[in-house]
């Protein structure tokens, strides 16, 4: 079942976990800015409306 | 058109101009490689060709950023954007200057500094034929940075950023044909794609750099 | 013709619109008939001097005047040179020039290029009372020979026939009746 | 409806809107069903052994790399040609993502090269190619960061993108001209029999997949982002008057 890296393990692991690591890094931080900018926005449509 | 060339040529050779200040630093940098590199001249041989390109190409930018960027301090690109010659052509004219000032001389420098790299003899021709090939596009890709980049934050670093890797297609072909020459092969080829390039550049680089400056103007 | 108006108003704008150099937002441009779109015969009418004087310090007068006049084809070089009581400074290099030389210079640019309708933006800004007293003669002759000239300013030029156009910043009301043109401020956002 | 109407930032919002819970789970089954077949379930090359498992992540990864930069070279013209918003938009949403995958392919084929040619770097073609795409991706990044308006930033970046693309094909030609290269040809042609068989292939097109719709997902999250920015500098900008 779990795969015989043997004299690869680094490599191979070491590849998949940057690539992984780096795309969960991108996606982490592009909904941390759209969560941000969601909540400026929608904060600042209310001050509108109140206004 | 003329006016042009002879004021940026006047510009660049008062006080303060660029001309030789490009000059000076193409010296320190070429000499500050053997300092690094040791004094053996079999491998300040085999690397005269690049250094001398990479020297030529820093130097090559050093002036790059005051192209444009003076004229749009004291609004003359303003002035120049409603004369009756095209944009394209005014830029095109300031980038040939900036080559008259700044690559030409250094395609006069590089054989006497590849004297102190040891640069075989043969190679002497090749090295002088790929400079002069290709530091018109030097001058022309820099131009359209420079237009990039006028009035922008921190441009000057920016230029160096966007221009250098622009700069690499040239630098692999012009330091190829010095060392075809050098190692015994035909650097003809590469001396033809060097040329090329350089006619590429010219005919697309100016439109992207006026195309640039006008939004800088809106 | 002189635009007054606060800071903000727009003057600056509306003279580089007029200019060709800022594509305006809505509306058309046309002078005597001639759309901005057809730019080389629209730009062989004007001429335009903004904030800055356009003079590069390393030169010397006559070299930063007669790159204008050559640039704009102009045969007027001489003349315009005595006009301006230049010709005595004409061989000074024009970072030793005073603040009023210069800008006497950067209107002599204004005028070598023989232009019938002159934009200018501010002009007399660190001008003397005299030399601004001068300037104001200058733009009168202008327009008295057949010229048109657009000055934003703040100060009274006290010229002879001038209509002034005063321009105001929108107030919130009337900005608010505008249809929006900015595409992140129409339509239904929530 | 014609595309064009997405280049309006309200329906592009709607649209995305709606689109963006679909393709975030087909990111997450192809990626998931992709990785975990790609990693558990394939053989073992019978030259490279297991170091082959490395194609899932980097080939997908590199792929993209590239067409990120195309896509943005696409939407540049269409902001220069058209001066619709949202397409200037996504080209700038776009540069972050092709830069960390570029970076992604770069390490994971510095890894992989360190098993099957013994060197992490080689100034391969391919490789020299890549490292000139990943410098031209923060070039591009710094260039929007640099400019304050919105348009004029817009403008020259779609400018830089398109100078960068030319060079980016010369610059491809040119190390060519330089050095003979090691790095395999793309193993993805149509007539895949020829380079690759099924096992390696299958897993590896679903990895492919669930990439794109990442990419997908993170570029509509991001231009979304940036449509909310600039909505908040429009409000606050018409506040201030």
């Amino acid at each position: 079942m779990i795969p015989e890296l043997g004299r690869y393990a680094f490599s191979v692991l070491g590849a998949w976990g940057s690539s992984i690591g780096l795309v969960l890094i991108i996606t982490v931080i592009s909904i941390y800015r759209a969560k941000v900018s969601k909540a400026a926005l929608t904060a600042l449509e209310k001050q509108h409306k109140g206004k | 058109m003329r006016a042009l060339l002879i004021r940026e040529l006047r510009l660049a050779l008062r006080s303060g101009g660029g001309a030789g200040l490009g000059l000076a630093f193409f010296l320190i940098v070429v000499i500050l490689v053997p300092f690094g590199v040791g004094p053996d001249s079999k491998i300040l041989a085999k690397i005269a060709p690049g250094t001398l390109w990479i020297g030529a190409l820093l130097a090559c930018l050093l002036s790059l950023d005051r192209l444009f960027q003076a004229d749009s301090e004291d609004g003359t690109l303003d002035i120049l954007a409603l004369s009756p010659l095209p944009l394209e052509l005014l830029v095109a004219v300031k980038a040939f200057a900036h080559w008259l000032t700044t690559g030409l001389p250094l395609v006069i420098a590089a054989p006497v500094l590849a004297i102190t790299l040891s640069l075989p003899g043969e190679v002497y021709f090749w090295l002088i034929a790929s400079l002069a090939a290709g530091t018109p596009a030097l001058s022309f890709i820099g131009a359209a940075g420079a237009a990039i980049t006028v009035g922008v934050r921190r441009g000057g670093l920016l230029l160096s950023l966007l221009v250098l890797p622009l700069y690499i297609p040239t630098l692999i072909f012009g330091a190829k044909t010095a060392t075809l020459a050098a190692e015994g092969g035909d650097p003809m080829p590469g001396l033809m794609l060097v040329l090329g390039l350089s006619l590429f550049t010219l005919a697309l680089t100016p439109f992207a750099a006026a195309a640039a400056l006008r939004s800088h103007l809106g | 013709m002189v635009l007054r108006g606060p800071n903000g108003a727009g003057k600056t704008t509306l003279l580089r619109v007029l200019a060709g150099l800022i594509p305006p937002q809505s509306g058309k441009v046309e002078l005597r008939g001639i759309a901005l779109e057809n730019r080389d015969d629209y730009q062989d009418q004007i001429t335009f001097a903004g904030h800055l004087d356009a003079i590069k310090p390393q030169l010397t007068v006559a070299e930063n005047l007669r790159f204008w006049a050559d640039l704009f084809d102009s045969k007027t070089f001489d003349q315009t040179l005595q006009e301006f009581r230049l010709s005595e400074i004409a061989d000074r290099q024009a970072h030793t020039c005073s603040a009023g030389q210069k800008r006497r210079l950067g209107l002599a640019r204004i005028a070598v290029t023989a232009r019938p309708i002159w934009l200018l933006d501010e002009p007399t800004v660190s001008l003397d009372t005299e030399t601004t007293a001068q300037f104001a003669t200058l733009v009168d002759r202008h327009c008295a020979k057949g010229g048109m000239a657009l000055i934003a300013t703040h100060i009274d030029l006290a010229l002879a026939n001038a209509t002034e156009l005063r321009l105001e910043p929108l107030s919130a009301k009337a900005r608010a009746s505008l249809p929006e043109s900015d595409p992140f401020l129409t339509g239904d956002w929530v | 409806m014609s595309i064009w109407e997405l280049a309006n930032p309200v329906r592009f919002m709607r649209l995305s809107g709606r689109v963006l819970p679909y393709v975030s789970v087909l990111t997450i089954v192809f990626l998931s069903v992709g990785l975990v077949w790609g990693f558990f379930f394939t053989p073992d090359d019978f030259r490279q052994g297991a170091s082959v498992k490395i194609i899932y992540v980097h080939v997908p990864l590199a792929f993209l790399a590239i067409n990120i930069y195309f896509m943005m070279f696409v939407t540049s013209l269409i902001w220069l040609i058209r001066r619709h918003h949202v397409s200037a938009l996504a080209a700038k949403a776009a540069a972050p993502i092709g830069a960390f995958f570029t970076l992604a392919a770069l390490i994971s084929g510095a890894l992989w090269g360190s098993t099957t040619w013994g060197t992490y770097w080689q100034w391969d073609p391919t490789l020299t190619s890549f490292l000139i795409m990943f410098i031209f991706y923060i070039g591009y990044i710094a260039l929007w960061g640099s400019v304050d308006e919105p348009d004029k930033a817009a403008d020259l970046t779609s400018i830089l993108c398109l100078i960068g693309s030319v060079f980016a094909i010369l610059s491809r030609y040119a190390v060519n001209f330089w050095s003979q290269g090691i790095h395999q040809g793309a193993s993805l042609s149509l007539d895949k029999e020829e380079n690759i068989s099924n096992v390696f292939w299958l897993p590896l097109v679903t990895v492919m997949t669930g990439v794109f719709f990442l990419f997908l997902t993170l570029l509509l999250i991001r231009t979304r982002t940036e449509i909310r920015n600039r909505r908040i500098t429009a409000l606050q900008a018409r506040e201030v008057l």
